[in-house]
């Protein structure tokens, strides 16, 4: 005799509604005729409910499924970054997919097929569904970053991206294998449980297995020395993917980095702290560092993308609520000022032409005032100047690490931050300081725009007034 | 009330004059200029008369009346007002500076008519009368001091007139920096008043030197010293002479007025005015006794030797105020102002005769291509000669008055040295002086038959009768031998009181309280002994002039009886070249101190500043790109390098563990 | 209310101008100069409105911000930040005034001047830790731009210099302001960032004063430069339009001594005491060698520059003598340096308006072509050297009267350094103005138009006003000194005998030395 | 009776000639064929885990490995074959237009 | 006795996967790894999880090793990947990292010989069947059961995206 299998359909909510919109999406697309942007209507009205129905329940903390799957403060949160980022990737697709010719029927569905799994990924509390949500999540972003299949830089970043992808797959399996063998549980909470008990921190192999969960994890939140892929990966993929990219599946990552380390692995603290701030400080380095050397904006960002992981690492070594508060609050932010990032790069595209380099930027700010103050605006927010929401956001970590005696860290990171001042500016020199090479041309097209200003709007008011945010973000 | 509150007009005509002149000058015309320019010293010297005789019936024992005319700096418990003292040595100074000032001003007119920026010229030299009276009449050490570097200004303007000149512009931005070095000393000695004091007001100061100080304490000589370093600065002594010299570099009635009237006999006045502190370091007045004394006859020595008509003259000013300090060394302020009037005088007179000579001969100055002149320029002669006859000191010209109470002074309050040095000092300028008159106006001529000399306008010969007339009768004002009779010192009496005894005893209560009794009754004891001996002065005074013709004789024998002696006599003398290259002191500065500092600072910049500090800054950014090439050469496009790089990382964080656990 | 309304009016203007469109630079200039002369002549407004007598702050504002963090918008303004306020209103003025020549991107350019003068007046009115670093950074950029935008040949590199060079030493200072944070939840219990309240309520030790010392003094030191944090100046100032350099030399300098006195004192009075020594072993460091290098510059804007280095070496002198003589003349040394550099670099800007060359070498004879011009430079000349009767005079004199009372060799050495400014400045001064004119370009130069004449006026009354009559400035820091005096003071209860302590026990100090040295 | 760490070392050591593989080989696919043998050595940890501890978590988690191994090779084999059309190799050395 | 089972397994699995590695041709390399597939279900039997065992031969070697196979004869893929020669100015990289991964194997060997596990728990007879397998899927891992279907249908949709011949 079977016994009933406890389920709890109402903590899935998001999960549910989201993947009954994706394979609306898919229908729809099959019959629906040449015009497609019904689809999109779809797809943000899925993302939509997702993230309202991720208030299904409220007294959070809520576990289910036999201690896998959990609806607490951080994993809403999360899901609503989600939302927000699937939902800002979709509309910079929009004039994107036209202009570069790319079905969208498989993408909007694979884009919502990741962010069911980057909800699965940041709600999970057992090893074999984090397993699972980092797979469909990778999966996706393979594909995405390949859909467009006539360039030969699609195809290399996916083929890149996969290899790695796999690779990197096998060490957290490995990983998550000796923890597992460890502790005999592949909840996250048994886990803890069994090494607070102390036996279990006696195993030889509970190290190593750590080492490669920082290792698997680290692939996936592009922390060095595991970013190899970053750079040319966010260079060959389409850039609402790599917008995408940069933000969402990265925040689930962190979500459960996060949760497999301060959760799972508390009793391992000094270790792994250790490592990580090791990690983190590399990273931060190595991401500023090699963004001072570029020239194409996107490997640009895609630097920037990798030293922001090693701020957010520190989050994670701070392990406190704080900390986790202050990583959701870096992620909103960082989700706002990537996608109006971005959404400019891509405005500034045209057809056959994608005007990544530096010096298409030449006199934008003149050319298109707006449009440079607002990637101004965007790029010094990343860079963490006041009164914008990199800085709030950077503010907020620095603030959990302080506060949990990491000085060091803050000051490699603070310092790291006036590297990063280096690059960013130069991009605004770029658009200020050069004479432009040619006429400008920039098409505004609407719904990017659209996309560029919610990023401001998001970046200026999590600036100037993130108390509202602030308040929602601390449990 | 009082006149004292006129005060404030006495600086402040020649300050309207300035401005107006300075703003409107090109519009108003050459003419208006002249009026205006004039009429501020002069009527400045209107009001100090009025100021002089309403002194004249102050009661005596009451302290002089000041004219504060607001608060000036206030900070704590620091508050200077920027006020006036109104006293018999502000007045006396006053006098000089005005009464000097208004005729120099006239001669100018006449001097600097055919300038184009005659408007300029005067706006400066007012300007300066302006700065000058602020020195004077300041009431506390900080107003003294904006005067002191105010004249100090207006003299680089002056000198630095002729702006198109280089040697002139250098010589401003020579005096002015020489003269900063002073300032900086003096800045110092104000620093420590007032860390002693509380306050830099003169009559405050004065009051409680005696008891505050401690008399051949540290901090009365340091200060002193401090001061006396100022001093030097400003009145061209060893060492910051060097300046004078070149300032000659600016027009001529500039030299009689600042150069040496008025100006450099500031610090005489400032060693006078803060003579209470002076009187609290005898360490102190050793040093100014030597200094002035050597000065006196270092000066004169190279005045033997230069032919330039205005160096000499200059040469011979820095000598002069070397016996006022001297006097100021041994205790004698009284002579030293005395000297400083008469000084005035005869050498403004000299300075502007020179002036109507080199007016007279189309700007040539080198007294080589000069003699035979008195035919040319008799009012000038005999003005000129009347000056050098007093700055010779024979009898009864003012510089004879003066110098020999100096002597006297330095033989019976200072000792035997100093007297000697004066003395030859005496000789050597009878010497040179005449050597200058013979030169120029005696002998043959050695003219430039293409330069027409001619007498000099009304307007200039005027003033040198007038300053002749004083360089004559200007001993009146210090009689010496007859008890009373000595004006001068009676005037002054009240500012330069000082009760050694009661310092002394302050001192000795002071000491004692830490522990250190000593005792001064030595000092007191010597120094109530000194008597006025009437008999030595006379004959010092029979002595010097003896040694005054004895030069003029010397001078004659060479320069008139065998004029061919003094070049065969000199040629080859190592001693000679080193005395005409005047002690190759300026190239010893140049060598030692200006060219070091110049080249350390081109070090400093292109050395250490480019490349060290801002080296380092770039270095920083260097390094980073560097790394940065290093990060992204990482970054080679090749999957498997990726794939090594991070089993790389993988096992150097295995490694990281183990090392941790 | 109205201290914000005074901030934000130029942020305003500039938005303003955002409608103006870019063809009409005509309107664009003259409405960007009517805000800021707005802001100015109400600005003075504070000045009448002030109370001199008391240190508290006036003017204030607070209004919940943050609250999570116990971030409010916190503004006033007391004795130390009166004059700087009012004199950013002015140089904004002027330097919009003086910037009506700017040929290229004319309206970005006085938005750019506009929104710096909000983020300049904002840092000074701050009294909230996290206000106060969100204006000093914001401040950064529209200066950057200038500089970037509307400098010379190698603006890019100085415009990032300055931008980076600033930026990594005030990310220290936000650590340490997120740890006083944390330190002061700890102590006290309160999640603030109030300065004032903590200011007067933290509690911290010589450790930890020491490192929060350091780490606010990297911030501000290489703001205001000292040695050895001032290379960016140079570059900064030399590549900058003139406005930047004025507003550079004017404002963005003084911020850095305005933070040592805001905070490193007050919060950290032992460590003051402790680091004076080497604070002012830097200061006078910056003095002679600003001086020195000054001395050999082939650029007037450098000179200047390197000018600045050693007159904020005065500053910073005064500040650290921590009596009222010093505190009081740095104060005024802050307005001097501002009103003084700023005119020095206007008419440098001027004579590189004509001629398109700063290098000295090129010029020589001036005087004789354009007198206007020769007499205003020759002013601001003298004010620089610290001629008494100007206004550099009163300020040096303070600081080195204030330093003498504290630390005596230390005021010796700064003293030099008016012999070196004489050398400088003179020395320039004469290779410009005076010999012959060699070059016959310069013949041609026309002197000042009227509306040079009027970005000039104002600051030579000035020179001669705090010249000769300081007295409207001096008294509104009394209070203020006074306050911040006895913050400093308690700790420092036994070295501060011999700076603050009346005449008598000065002279007891002095007789007890003499009694030790004296020579009997 | 088979000691676990006799399973453990057998699995280390078919992981490490799978990271070789990755390491050395310039054909995609075989290098993706070595993933593969990754993940097959972490099944047999896996599975050793489960009979020592008499649980059947490691082998629902093998069973999972196996699934997403499947997923992954049907995208993977898509990924090369559409990089295949465009540029006609699979070899890894030949893919690096971005870099640096 | 189990042991001699293990060994020639274990071994065969080895040579097989290092076949895998240096085999010139991508063929043979699939062939050998079928071939150490299947020695590691022989693997599973041994430990007596006989379900996965089948899954292995059917799942792994089958399904999925012919899709490897597929795609290569597909490609036609010639012998291009001359061996297994890495690029040379990584020689040194790899060489080192190779010396230092086989340190980290020795230690991860010494370590887990060193420690002392507990013999193996007695299982019951139905241990590792589809039975007890299945029930634990459907029970405590039911989610992930759920979860792996979402996975499939989006690899199945990313596969269809990129694999369809026509570029539209």
């Amino acid at each position: 005799m079977i016994a009933a299998p406890e389920v709890d359909l109402i903590s899935l909510a998001p999960v549910l509604v989201l993947s009954v919109f994706t394979m609306l999406v898919m229908l729809m697309d099959l019959f629906i005729g040449k015009n497609k942007s019904a689809l999109v209507l779809v797809a943000l009205t899925g993302l939509l409910m997702a993230a309202v129905s991720s208030f299904a329940k409220t007294d959070w903390p809520v576990a289910s499924f036999g201690g896998s799957y959990v609806v607490d403060h951080m994993s809403v949160f999360f899901t609503m970054i989600f939302c927000l980022s699937s939902a800002l990737a979709i509309l910079l697709s929009v004039d994107y997919n036209q202009r570069e010719k790319i079905r969208v029927g498989e993408y909007y569905s694979l884009i919502l097929f990741c962010t069911v799994g980057m909800i699965i990924l940041a709600s999970s509390t057992d090893l074999i569904m984090i397993f699972l949500g980092i797979e469909i999540v990778s999966l996706c972003l393979y594909v995405l970053a390949g859909i467009r299949r006539g360039d030969s830089r699609s195809n290399e970043a996916a083929l890149k991206y996969f290899l790695l992808g796999a690779f990197a797959t096998g060490f957290l399996l490995y990983g998550m294998t000796l923890l597992y063998g460890s502790t005999g549980t592949t909840k996250l909470a048994g886990i803890a449980e069994a090494l607070s008990s102390g036996e279990a921190l006696e195993q030889p192999l509970l190290l190593m297995g750590m080492v490669l969960l920082v290792a698997g994890f680290g692939f996936k939140v592009a922390s060095v020395p595991f970013h190899m892929w970053t750079p040319d990966v966010y260079q060959g993929a389409p850039t609402p993917v790599t917008a995408f990219m940069a933000v969402g599946p990265k925040a689930a990552a962190f979500a459960a980095f996060f949760r497999v380390f301060t959760e799972a692995m508390p009793g391992l603290a000094p270790s792994w702290e250790m490592l990580l701030s090791i990690v983190a400080v590399i990273t931060m380095f190595v991401g500023n560092l090699g963004a001072i050397m570029q020239t194409n904006i996107k490997r640009l960002l895609a630097y920037s993308s990798i030293s922001h992981a090693g701020y957010i690492l520190i989050a994670i070594i701070a392990k406190s609520s704080l900390a986790s508060s202050a990583l959701v609050f870096y992620m909103l932010a960082y989700a706002f000022m990537t996608f109006g990032a971005f959404g400019i790069v891509i405005l500034l595209g045209r057809d056959g032409k994608e005007n990544l380099e530096l010096e298409d930027y030449s006199g934008l700010g003149f050319q298109a005032p707006l449009l440079g103050l607002a990637m101004s605006i965007f790029l010094l927010s990343l860079g963490g100047l006041p009164p914008l929401a990199g800085f709030v956001a950077k503010f907020y970590i620095f603030q959990a690490a302080l506060n949990e005696g990491y000085v060091v860290l803050v000051v490699l990171a603070v310092l790291n931050s006036a590297i990063s001042f280096y690059y960013y500016l130069r991009v605004i020199v770029f658009m200020y300081m050069k004479e432009p090479k040619g006429e400008l041309k920039v098409s505004m097209t609407p719904i990017t725009l659209l996309v560029i200003i919610i990023g401001i709007l998001g970046t200026v008011e999590l600036g100037l007034f993130p108390g509202p945010v602030l308040t929602l973000a601390h449990p | 009330m009082s006149f004292v509150s006129l005060a404030f007009l006495v600086p402040l005509f020649p300050l309207i004059g300035s401005i107006i002149n300075g703003f409107f000058g090109l519009k108003i015309g050459k003419d208006r200029v002249s009026w205006v320019a004039c009429a501020g010293p002069v009527m400045s010297f209107a009001v100090t008369l009025i100021l002089l005789f309403s002194t004249f019936f102050h009661p005596e024992g009451t302290p002089y009346p000041e004219q504060s005319l607001f608060t000036w700096i206030a900070a704590g418990d620091l508050v200077i007002d920027f006020g006036f003292q109104i006293d018999p040595l502000s007045l006396v100074m006053m006098m000089v500076v005005t009464g000097v000032g208004s005729i120099i001003h006239i001669y100018s007119i006449g001097y600097m008519y055919e300038e184009y920026s005659y408007y300029r010229y005067f706006a400066y030299l007012n300007l300066f009368l302006f700065s000058m009276l602020l020195l004077v009449m300041g009431n506390n050490l900080l107003v003294m001091f904006i005067g002191w570097e105010g004249v100090g200004v207006c003299s680089y303007f002056l000198i630095g007139y002729y702006f198109e000149k280089k040697s002139a512009c250098d010589a401003g931005v020579k005096a002015f920096v020489v003269n900063r070095v002073g300032d900086f000393a003096f800045l110092l000695g104000i620093f420590g008043i007032f860390k002693m004091f509380g306050t830099i007001d003169f009559t405050e100061v004065m009051t409680a030197a005696p008891t505050t100080l401690i008399y051949d304490g540290e901090a009365a000589t340091l200060i002193t010293l401090a001061l006396f370093i100022g001093a030097t600065g400003k009145s061209a002594q060893i060492p910051l002479y060097t300046w004078l010299p070149d300032a000659m570099e600016g027009p001529t009635p500039v030299s009689a007025l600042i150069h040496a009237a008025t100006m450099v006999t500031a610090g005489v006045y400032m060693v006078v005015r803060c003579s209470a502190l002076f009187n609290m370091a005898p360490l102190t007045m050793m040093i100014i006794a030597l200094v002035g004394g050597g000065t006196a006859l270092f000066a004169a020595t190279i005045g033997c030797t230069q032919w330039d008509i205005k160096r000499v003259l200059a040469y011979s000013t820095v000598s002069q105020i070397g016996y006022m300090f001297l006097a100021c060394g041994v205790g004698a302020y009284t002579a030293a102002i005395f000297h400083l009037v008469t000084h005035a005088f005869f050498k403004a007179c000299l300075f502007l005769g020179s002036g109507s000579v080199i007016h007279g001969m189309h700007h040539e100055q080198d007294i080589r291509k000069m003699g035979g002149l008195k035919d040319h320029f008799p009012i000038t002669y005999v003005t000129f000669l009347v000056s050098t006859i007093a700055i010779a000191g024979i009898f009864p010209f003012s510089g004879f008055f003066s110098k020999d109470e100096i002597l006297y002074h330095a033989l019976m309050d200072g000792n035997v040295i100093y007297w000697g040095m004066g003395i030859s000092g005496a000789f050597i300028t009878a010497f040179y002086m005449f050597r200058l008159v013979f030169l120029t106006f005696h002998g043959p001529s050695h003219v430039d038959p293409h330069v027409h000399p001619h007498e000099s306008p009304k307007v200039m010969t005027l003033p040198l009768i007038i300053l002749a007339f004083l360089a004559l009768t200007g001993g009146i004002l210090g009689i010496p031998l007859i008890h009373g009779w000595h004006v001068l010192h009676n005037w002054l009496e009240p500012v330069l009181a000082f009760d050694l005894e009661t310092a002394l005893h302050a001192s000795e209560v002071m000491l004692a309280e830490h522990g250190h009794h000593t005792s001064f009754a030595e000092v007191l004891h010597e120094a109530q002994n000194k008597s006025h001996n009437i008999w030595l002065e006379i004959t010092l005074m029979i002595f010097s002039v003896g040694v005054a013709l004895a030069g003029i004789a010397t001078a004659w024998f060479f320069y008139i009886k065998k004029p061919e002696l003094p070049g065969k006599l000199t040629k080859g003398q190592w001693g000679f070249d080193l005395v005409e290259n005047k002690y190759y002191v300026d190239e010893f500065y140049d060598e030692t101190i200006v060219k070091p500092v110049v080249k350390g600072s081109d070090l400093l910049w292109r050395q250490a500043d480019a490349r060290g500090v801002d080296g380092v800054v770039n270095g920083v950014a260097w390094v980073i790109k560097l790394f940065s090439r290093a990060a992204s050469s990482f970054q080679s496009g090749f999957v498997r390098n990726y794939a090594l790089i991070m089993v790389m990382g993988f096992i150097f964080l295995m490694i990281v563990s183990q090392i941790e656990i | 209310m109205f201290l914000t309304f005074l901030t934000f009016l130029p942020l305003i203007g500039a938005l303003a101008l955002a409608f103006i469109p870019k063809e009409e630079e005509g309107a664009i200039k003259q409405t960007a100069l009517a805000v800021a002369v707005a802001d100015f002549l109400l600005s003075l407004q504070l000045y009448a409105d002030f109370d001199t007598s008391t240190a508290e702050m006036q003017f204030t504002m607070d209004v919940p911000w943050i609250t999570d963090w116990g971030i409010s918008y916190h503004v006033g303004i007391d004795g130390i930040s009166l004059l700087l306020y009012i004199m950013t209103t002015m140089l904004t003025a002027i330097s919009i005034l003086a910037s009506f020549g700017i040929k290229k991107h004319v309206k970005e350019y006085m938005m750019a001047m506009l929104a710096l003068s909000t983020g300049m007046l904002g840092v000074f009115i701050s009294l909230d830790f996290f206000l106060f670093y969100v204006f000093w950074e914001f401040q950064l950029v529209p200066m950057y731009l200038i500089i970037g935008v509307w400098g010379g040949p190698r603006r890019i590199y100085a415009a990032v210099k300055f931008f980076i060079y600033t930026a990594v030493g005030s990310l220290l200072m936000l650590v340490a302001i997120i740890w006083i944070y944390f330190h002061f939840h700890e102590t006290v219990g309160v999640f603030t960032t109030d300065i004032m309240l903590i200011t007067q309520q933290i509690n911290l030790d010589m450790i930890e004063q020491k490192w929060l010392f350091c780490a606010f003094f990297l911030a501000f030191a290489i703001k205001v430069p000292m040695f050895p944090f001032h290379t960016w100046l140079p570059d900064a100032h030399v590549e900058a339009p003139t406005a930047g350099s004025v507003i550079l030399a004017g404002v963005l300098l003084k911020m850095g001594t305005y933070g040592f006195l805001r905070f490193n004192l007050p919060l950290f009075p032992l460590a003051s005491v402790e680091f004076l020594p080497y604070v002012c072993g830097l200061a006078v460091i910056g003095i002679i060698y600003g001086a020195l290098v000054a001395m050999m510059q082939e650029d007037l804007k450098k000179l200047v520059a390197y000018s600045s280095v050693s007159h904020l070496g005065f500053v910073m002198l005064g500040i650290f003598a921590f009596n009222h003589y010093g505190l009081q003349g740095a104060l005024l040394q802050n307005i001097n340096h501002g009103i003084t550099s700023g005119a020095l670099f206007l008419l440098v800007g001027m004579i590189y308006d004509r001629r398109h060359t700063r290098l000295i070498a090129d010029f020589g004879g001036l005087a004789k072509v354009i007198p206007v011009f020769t007499v205003c430079f020759m002013i601001m000349t003298l004010s620089s050297v610290g001629l008494p009767g100007t206004n550099g005079f009163i300020g040096e004199f303070l600081v080195l009267l204030g330093m003498f009372q504290n630390e005596m060799s230390y005021a010796i050495v700064a003293t030099s350094g008016v012999i070196l400014a004489a050398c400088y400045m003179l020395w320039m001064f004469q290779r410009v103005m005076f010999l012959e004119i060699t070059n016959p370009e310069n013949e041609k130069l026309t002197d000042m138009t009227p509306r040079e004449l009027c970005t000039m006026v104002p600051l030579i009354l000035f020179v001669f006003w705090i010249g000769f009559y300081p007295k409207p400035f001096t008294k509104t820091f009394d209070a203020s000194i006074e306050h911040l005096i006895t913050q400093v003071q308690p700790e420092d209860a036994h070295g501060s005998q011999d700076h603050h302590a009346s005449t008598e026990t000065t002279i007891k100090m002095a007789q007890a030395t003499a009694v030790q040295n004296g020579t009997h | 009776m088979v000691p676990l760490s006799h399973y453990l070392i057998f699995s280390a050591t078919l992981f490490s000639i799978g990271v070789l593989g990755v390491l050395i080989r310039r054909n995609a696919i075989v290098v993706f064929m070595c993933v593969e043998i990754m993940l097959n050595a972490v099944n047999v940890s896996l599975i050793a885990f489960d009979r020592y501890m008499n649980q059947h978590d490691g082998q629902i988690f093998s069973f999972m490995v196996m699934c997403v191994a499947a997923a992954e090779v049907s995208v993977g084999l898509a990924i090369v074959i559409a990089l295949f059309r465009n540029k006609a190799t699979v070899n890894l050395d030949e893919i690096n237009l971005m870099k640096w | 006795m189990e042991l001699l089972i293990f060994y020639p397994l274990a071994l065969v699995s080895v040579i097989l996967a290092f076949l895998v590695v240096f085999n010139k041709n991508a063929i043979g390399s699939a062939v050998c790894l079928i071939g150490m597939m299947l020695g590691l279900a022989g693997v599973f039997v041994l430990m007596q999880a006989h379900f996965l065992a089948i899954l292995q031969v059917i799942v792994y070697a089958g399904a999925i090793m012919v899709l490897f196979m597929f795609v290569i004869m597909l490609l036609n893929l010639k012998d291009d990947d001359k061996g297994w020669k890495m690029r040379e100015r990584n020689v040194w990289l790899t060489s080192g990292t190779g010396v230092l991964m086989i340190g980290v194997l020795y230690k991860f060997m010494d370590t887990t010989a060193e420690a002392e596990f507990n013999s193996p728990a007695t299982v019951p007879d139905n241990f590792g069947t589809a039975e007890l397998v299945g029930t634990s899927l459907f029970t405590d891992f039911v989610l992930p059961f759920e979860v792996a279907s979402i996975l499939l249908l989006a690899a199945m949709v990313g596969a269809v995206v990129l694999a369809k011949s026509k570029v539209d």
